[in-house]
């Protein structure tokens, strides 16, 4: 399978914010049908590595290629436009704007001709009922405002939108952070059936038993490196679990962890 | 001869905004006669009536050392310093239009200019109490501005000496507030026969409201300031008469007079008066086309 | 996969409207504080003014041609200020068309027609000069647009100087009064009806038997054009989605896709469009010129917006909002004249009346959003 | 122990917004040295129900206690002179400012007296760098402005504040929703400090990995109604994620997360 | 427990600040952009206008007193902008507070001293009334004190015309010259210096052997001082602390314990107190008050503040930046005389200038925020 071209890939980016670097000679390639999950701790320069991908910030140094020609992106339209869908860990919402003016910004249907030209309200309406409803929202009126749902439901919207405008490659940021544990194994689900469709899906989550159950491909960050690439068959669930922690002795913390269950175990654990 | 006339430079500090149909007719004579003597003039104003920034306009004048000025004097507290500092830092200082009063105890070189404009107001109440008018309107264009006051001040006075009386109205320069404002106002007080307006701008597009309305020949009009449109209503007696400093000769003569003190140091001794002058029916059609290139 | 299949059936519809959850969409509308406040400002004046003429025909027509002239603006400002930005040089560039206007006509012997559709060539010029300077420089808008006031007012007053020698260009449109240009926008409309009213007394007539009021102003037409095309592009549009996401949160629209630069340049152009439509208008109008028309015009038009339901910050508002915001404005501002009062109090008035108007319509906006 | 005095409760609480009812009739307390953890979907109303614990709204209905006493804030200060600090789901951070100035907003430590009274800014940077070190966050100038900040570490700053500041109460929104395994654990470790310290903590989280461990009470939510409280003794791992997915048949939606981890399963699970 | 010990040991101190971290906050600042905008102004002036005079000593005391007076309002207002509000009254603050101190002392005969503290008095009040009124209503600050701007500006017309018939209070110093509040206020610095210099040759002097200028204005004192004064609030106190919060994210800070609302108040408390300082000297500098004193200054602070580096959504800027905008400002606007420029030209100068300054300022501060 990674004899295939990738569908989209970084070589040796390097991207820097004033005298932070926050990428550093990175390499990454996603392959349609597979679910690449990025892993590593806070800081370690997941969310800039995807927002190089979707066009929020071009690479400082190095190139970015699209089914294996090079391209530059200078807009996240341009992105887009290239059938790569994002939700990224801050959303992109307005609040202020209801939740079908959201779902559909940037590729709104319309019908009508010239200048009689005018958004399809009604089926916007009816596709974002039906879109959420499968993400397990019901919303009481799609023209509600963003900014009066709650957290996890802002999420839903978010990933129900890149989900359903995604052509090639989908890439969520987080998504399932504020996710209750229903609308968790929805999105799972949906990442599932994506990959089912040939997408190349990029998953970004610090949840390791929503990373290892769907993944293929693991790539390890630390301070804006790359520390390898993983397929599933090479990599246990353990040495995830490993990965994730950034390499620390992550076992004692997990028996840490587990003491807290024990009754009465609290002063041992609060003595440090 | 002590200075060629290129190294001579004379600077107007005014009240009025390089915008005002009235002060650009000041300019307009300056400018001609730096033309016609080869010398070099600067013009100076606030771009809204502020005597305070005019203060420091003068103080900028003067450190500029320039071999006249050439200042008007709508309040006379707020700019005594700066003018006794040019006087005193040696520069001629010609007033113009409006400060005649400080001429004298300041020690200033002569003033060039017509009636005050409390003067020109009360004459103008005058005009038209004679012609009947018991109740006018002053139309002020920029309420506050203290020579725009006095002319409604003066209005009212000169309506008062026959036991009329007259109301400001408060309007800005913009056609379709001052004509709605007016026609509104005019509405509610039927008994308003008189109309002072403070300057063509004004004036143009209430003429244009009246003779819409038909109702032009209810009202007295008047005008301080002239222009083409005043001239031709004046002429066709729709308008009684429009009020003519001659301010041209106000940019004009301080130039000429100043460039040869600094040359020849020759200056005239006593006040130059240039009106007032009220343009009524008879002369309005001849002074038209000077109006149209900017001269009256 | 039974377990959620409720939730993931495809063919669940979505709910009904009944009546009410229009009716709760209609309350939650941004204009709905605006027309409140225009009810109360009627009702007030109707009280203190009632006889004096205000609401006869003469003072309808009176104060709907202020609101007019101000509500054509007000509708661009409003979509601009929905869409994040402000623009300052708008009173100027009003300035700058009538000159251009007045030049054109008078000093270059241009027909009327040519010198008013270069005008608006010109406005399109400037709108995309402001918009691209605010969006190449990220610059705030209210700073660039500052900088375009104080250009645009010089550029005036320098170019009529130099031409012409004066600041006012007068009789642009003698002998011309009849053609269809001068009509369609400085004129009048319902000349006959009100003729035929006048005729019949139901509306006051002159000494001659003609109506008092010879028709209204074309610019109220222009106005409920201007207003509704603003409204339609801002629901009914790709273009007005843009608009209020650019203003929402331009980093987020952007992520998504919208082309916020365009979106703004475009809007920028909507602005001076509309300054030259009123300048356009004056100049028919009046029939003269002045490098000082449009004096704080940007500043009023802000106001009809704001009190119209825009906020300041971007990314909520209406253009039919802006609509009653200017009808309030410019009834207040007209209403002073007929009450009688001194007019040294037309200032604290017309600013009591504004804060009126506006704390009127937050609260009903309030008590609408919180009834949703 | 749940015989004493609850720090804080609610009773028959219920909170409108406009039409929507979040909180309905609901009852909740938390004592002291226990870690309440609330559960619930998406859109429960957790984030409500802390709000108006932490003063940020006011119940519609119904009427809240602190130690006892009928208590109303009408603002968060209120609260937070009651020793109630709370990390908000939104994190209450203002991006412009400093780390340093967030974290002691509206708690700044000041030196000098009378018109010469200051931030102490050098004592303030040095617990800023203090605490985000324990917390596992590297801070290279503590002057950085919060919006550069990941959005873990982001959090991590939240948090920290929260337990500097905290005194008696301590509620936390779904803190270690954007935080790496590593960041994450040791925000356990704090709570269980929390509580070793006698402080009553309130727990929001969707992962049950987080929950269980470290929870001694659980209180359920669904559409606003609490759906009971119960202590750990009475109820196992499995029925607590029972619950958290919101009774809904669980069992088999975890078999189907299992079933993605088979290669080429994803056509089954893409089926519907 | 040893994982993550050195995370967690608490003696780990903070690293060392080094210089290039010193040099990288200062290079952070708001203000950097203004103060290079300045230096680029001055540049520009001493090649187009370097030996006309404004480089004289006369010609520094003038731009510097211009700049002084911005530079008060726009300290206050760089705060109020930080805080995240706009005071569009304070222009018809100034002329209310003159009015107020020429009345009191023509009309009412009290002293000097005592008009100048009923002033401030009525500005505490005034300022905290338009401050509650923000608060309270939640309405935007711009049109709340827009209101104000009407309504002050109306009553100060209304009450000075009510009262004395006219627009204009003269001679209010006179025969109190040598008084000691007129001479804080009103009065010249540092003249034995300049005698000094002048019988030395050092600086020009008149033809009787006395200094061409006899000092500077006190109002430079208090640009200094109301500056450092803000810069020592916003940066060294809590106060500032919650102002920068407030205008960040007002809701954030309220949820942080910040008192939101007392902040606010008090910033507009400021606005009106600076307002009214400016009153002060002006009146006390020049012996009279007009209706008219103030106008249009809201804007021209606004604008020094954003030269100087604040954002108009607030959370953002500095006092000193306000000072540098102030300085830019008042430099264009004096310096533009000395050039010999023909006044109609004289806005499009304006204009272009402070484009250019803020483009640079811009520039400047993107880069050095990029190269921290
Ligand atoms: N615009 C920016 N300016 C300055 N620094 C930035 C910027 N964006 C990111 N950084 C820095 O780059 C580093 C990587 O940030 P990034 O958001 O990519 O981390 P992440 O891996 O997504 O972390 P998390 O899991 O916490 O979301 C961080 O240290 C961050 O402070
Ligand atoms: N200010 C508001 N105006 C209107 N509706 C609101 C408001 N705040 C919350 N709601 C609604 O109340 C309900 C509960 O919201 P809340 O934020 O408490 O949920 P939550 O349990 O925290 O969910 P999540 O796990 O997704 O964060 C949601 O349906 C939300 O849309
Ligand atoms: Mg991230
Ligand atoms: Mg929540």
């Amino acid at each position: 399978m990674t004899e295939t071209v990738p569908l989209i890939e970084l070589r040796n980016v390097t991207r820097r914010f004033g005298s932070v670097t926050a990428l550093r000679d990175m390499s990454f390639a996603a392959h349609a049908g597979e679910v690449h999950c990025l892993l590593g701790d806070n800081g370690a320069g997941k969310s800039t590595l995807i927002k190089t991908l979707s066009g929020v910030h071009t690479p400082s140094e190095g190139q970015m290629y699209v089914d294996g020609k090079p391209v530059t992106f200078s807009s996240p339209r341009q992105a887009l436009d290239a059938g790569i869908a994002t939700v990224f860990q801050d959303l992109s919402m307005i609040p202020l704007m209801s939740i079908t003016r959201n779902f559909f910004l940037g590729r709104e249907p319309v019908k009508g001709w010239g200048p009689a030209r005018r958004i399809d309200m009604k089926t916007a309406d009816a596709i974002v009922y039906d879109q959420l409803g499968k993400i397990g929202i019901n919303v009481r009126d799609p023209q509600q405002a963003v900014g009066t749902l709650s957290g996890g439901e802002r999420q839903c919207v978010a990933i129900a939108r890149a989900v359903y405008h995604g052509a090639r490659v989908l890439i969520l940021d987080e998504p399932t952070s504020a996710l209750g544990v229903h609308q968790a194994s929805i999105v799972l689900r949906y990442v599932a059936q994506a990959r089912q469709r040939g997408l190349a899906v990029i998953f970004i989550t610090h949840n390791i038993h929503h990373a290892y159950p769907i993944g293929d491909v693991f790539t390890m960050l630390n301070r804006g490196r790359s520390l390898g690439t993983f397929r599933k068959g090479d990599i246990s669930e353990k040495e995830v679990l490993d990965m994730m922690a950034g390499g620390r002795e992550i076992r004692e913390l997990q028996q840490e962890l587990e003491r807290f269950t024990k009754p009465g175990s609290g002063a041992e654990a609060a003595a440090h | 001869q002590v200075k060629k006339e290129s190294d001579v430079r004379i600077v107007f500090v005014t009240h009025g905004q390089a915008n005002d149909v009235y002060w650009s007719v000041v300019k307009n004579g300056m400018q001609a006669a730096a033309k016609q003597l080869g010398v070099k003039v600067e013009y100076q104003a606030p771009e809204t009536f502020d005597v305070v920034r005019m203060a420091r306009m003068i103080e900028a004048a003067t450190a500029s050392k320039p071999d006249g000025l050439v200042v008007s004097i709508p309040d006379m507290d707020a700019l005594k310093a700066p003018v006794e500092a040019a006087k005193a830092a040696g520069i001629p200082v010609v007033v113009i239009d409006s400060g005649e009063e400080a001429v004298e105890p300041w020690g200033l070189d002569l003033f060039v200019g017509g009636g005050s404009e409390y003067d020109n107001g009360v004459k103008a109440g005058e005009i038209m109490a004679k012609a009947g008018v018991k109740k006018g309107i002053c139309i002020n264009h920029e309420v506050g501005n203290v020579s725009l006051d006095k002319r409604c001040e003066g209005y009212n006075d000169g309506l008062k000496k026959s036991g009329g009386s007259s109301d400001v109205v408060a309007a800005t320069m913009d056609p379709t507030d001052v004509t709605r404002r007016v026609e509104g106002y005019l509405t509610a007080h039927a008994d308003v026969t008189g109309v002072l307006t403070l300057g063509p701008t004004v004036a143009a597009p209430l003429l244009k409201m009246f003779s819409d309305a038909g109702t032009i020949g209810n009202y007295k009009i008047g005008t301080f300031d002239l222009s083409p449109e005043i001239l031709d209503a004046v002429a066709k007696g729709t308008m009684m008469f429009g009020i003519d400093n001659q301010q041209y000769m106000m940019g004009y003569y301080p130039v000429v007079f100043l460039t040869n003190k600094a040359m020849y140091k020759t200056f005239p001794t006593s006040a130059v008066r240039t009106g007032p002058s009220f343009i009524m029916k008879d002369d309005a059609a001849a002074v038209r086309d000077l109006s149209k290139a900017g001269i009256r | 996969m039974t377990i959620v299949t409720d939730a993931l059936n495809p063919a669940h519809p979505p709910e009904p409207k009944p009546v009410s959850r229009r009716l709760v969409r209609l309350m939650r509308r941004p204009e709905l504080g605006a027309i409140t406040g225009t009810v109360i400002v009627f009702l007030a004046f109707g009280i203190t003014a009632g006889n004096s003429g205000l609401f006869s025909m003469a003072g309808i027509a009176n104060f709907l041609q202020v609101s007019a002239q101000l509500g054509i603006l007000a509708a661009a400002v409003a979509l601009l200020m929905i869409g994040g930005e402000f623009d300052l040089s708008l009173g100027s560039m009003i300035g700058f068309a009538s000159v251009t206007i007045g030049l054109c006509v008078n000093q270059f012997g241009l027909s009327i027609p040519a010198a008013v559709a270069i005008a608006f060539v010109i406005a399109v010029i400037v709108g995309a000069l402001n918009g691209i300077l605010v969006v190449r420089t990220r610059l705030p808008s209210f700073i660039v647009t500052l900088a375009g006031l104080f250009i645009l007012r010089g550029l005036t007053l320098a170019i009529t100087r130099t031409i012409t020698g004066r600041t006012q260009i007068p009789y642009i449109t003698d002998g011309q009064e009849g053609s269809f240009v001068v009509w369609l926008f400085g004129g009048k409309f319902g000349a006959p009806v009100f003729a035929w009213l006048a005729a019949h007394g139901v509306i006051a007539a002159r000494p001659d038997g003609s109506a008092m009021v010879q028709g209204l102003s074309m610019s109220i037409l222009w106005w409920v054009a201007v207003t509704a095309f603003a409204t339609w592009l801002l629901i009914k549009t790709r273009f007005g989605n843009w608009v209020f996401a650019v203003g929402g949160d331009d980093r987020a629209a952007r992520n998504v896709g919208v082309p916020v630069d365009r979106v703004k340049i475009l809007l920028f152009i909507g602005t001076a469009l509309s300054a030259t439509l009123f300048a356009v208008i004056q100049v028919l109008e009046a029939g003269s010129a002045d490098t000082l028309r449009g004096t704080q015009k940007e500043f009023q038009a802000i106001i009809a917006a704001v009190i119209g339901g825009c906020l300041l910050t971007g990314g909520y508002g209406s253009a039919i909002g802006a609509m009653f915001g200017a009808l309030i404005f410019g009834t207040v501002e007209m209403g002073i004249f007929y009450t009688g009062i001194d007019t040294d109090w037309f200032q604290v008035f017309l600013g009591s009346m504004l804060l009126i108007a506006v704390l009127v319509n937050n609260y009903v906006r309030r008590k609408a959003t919180e009834a949703r």
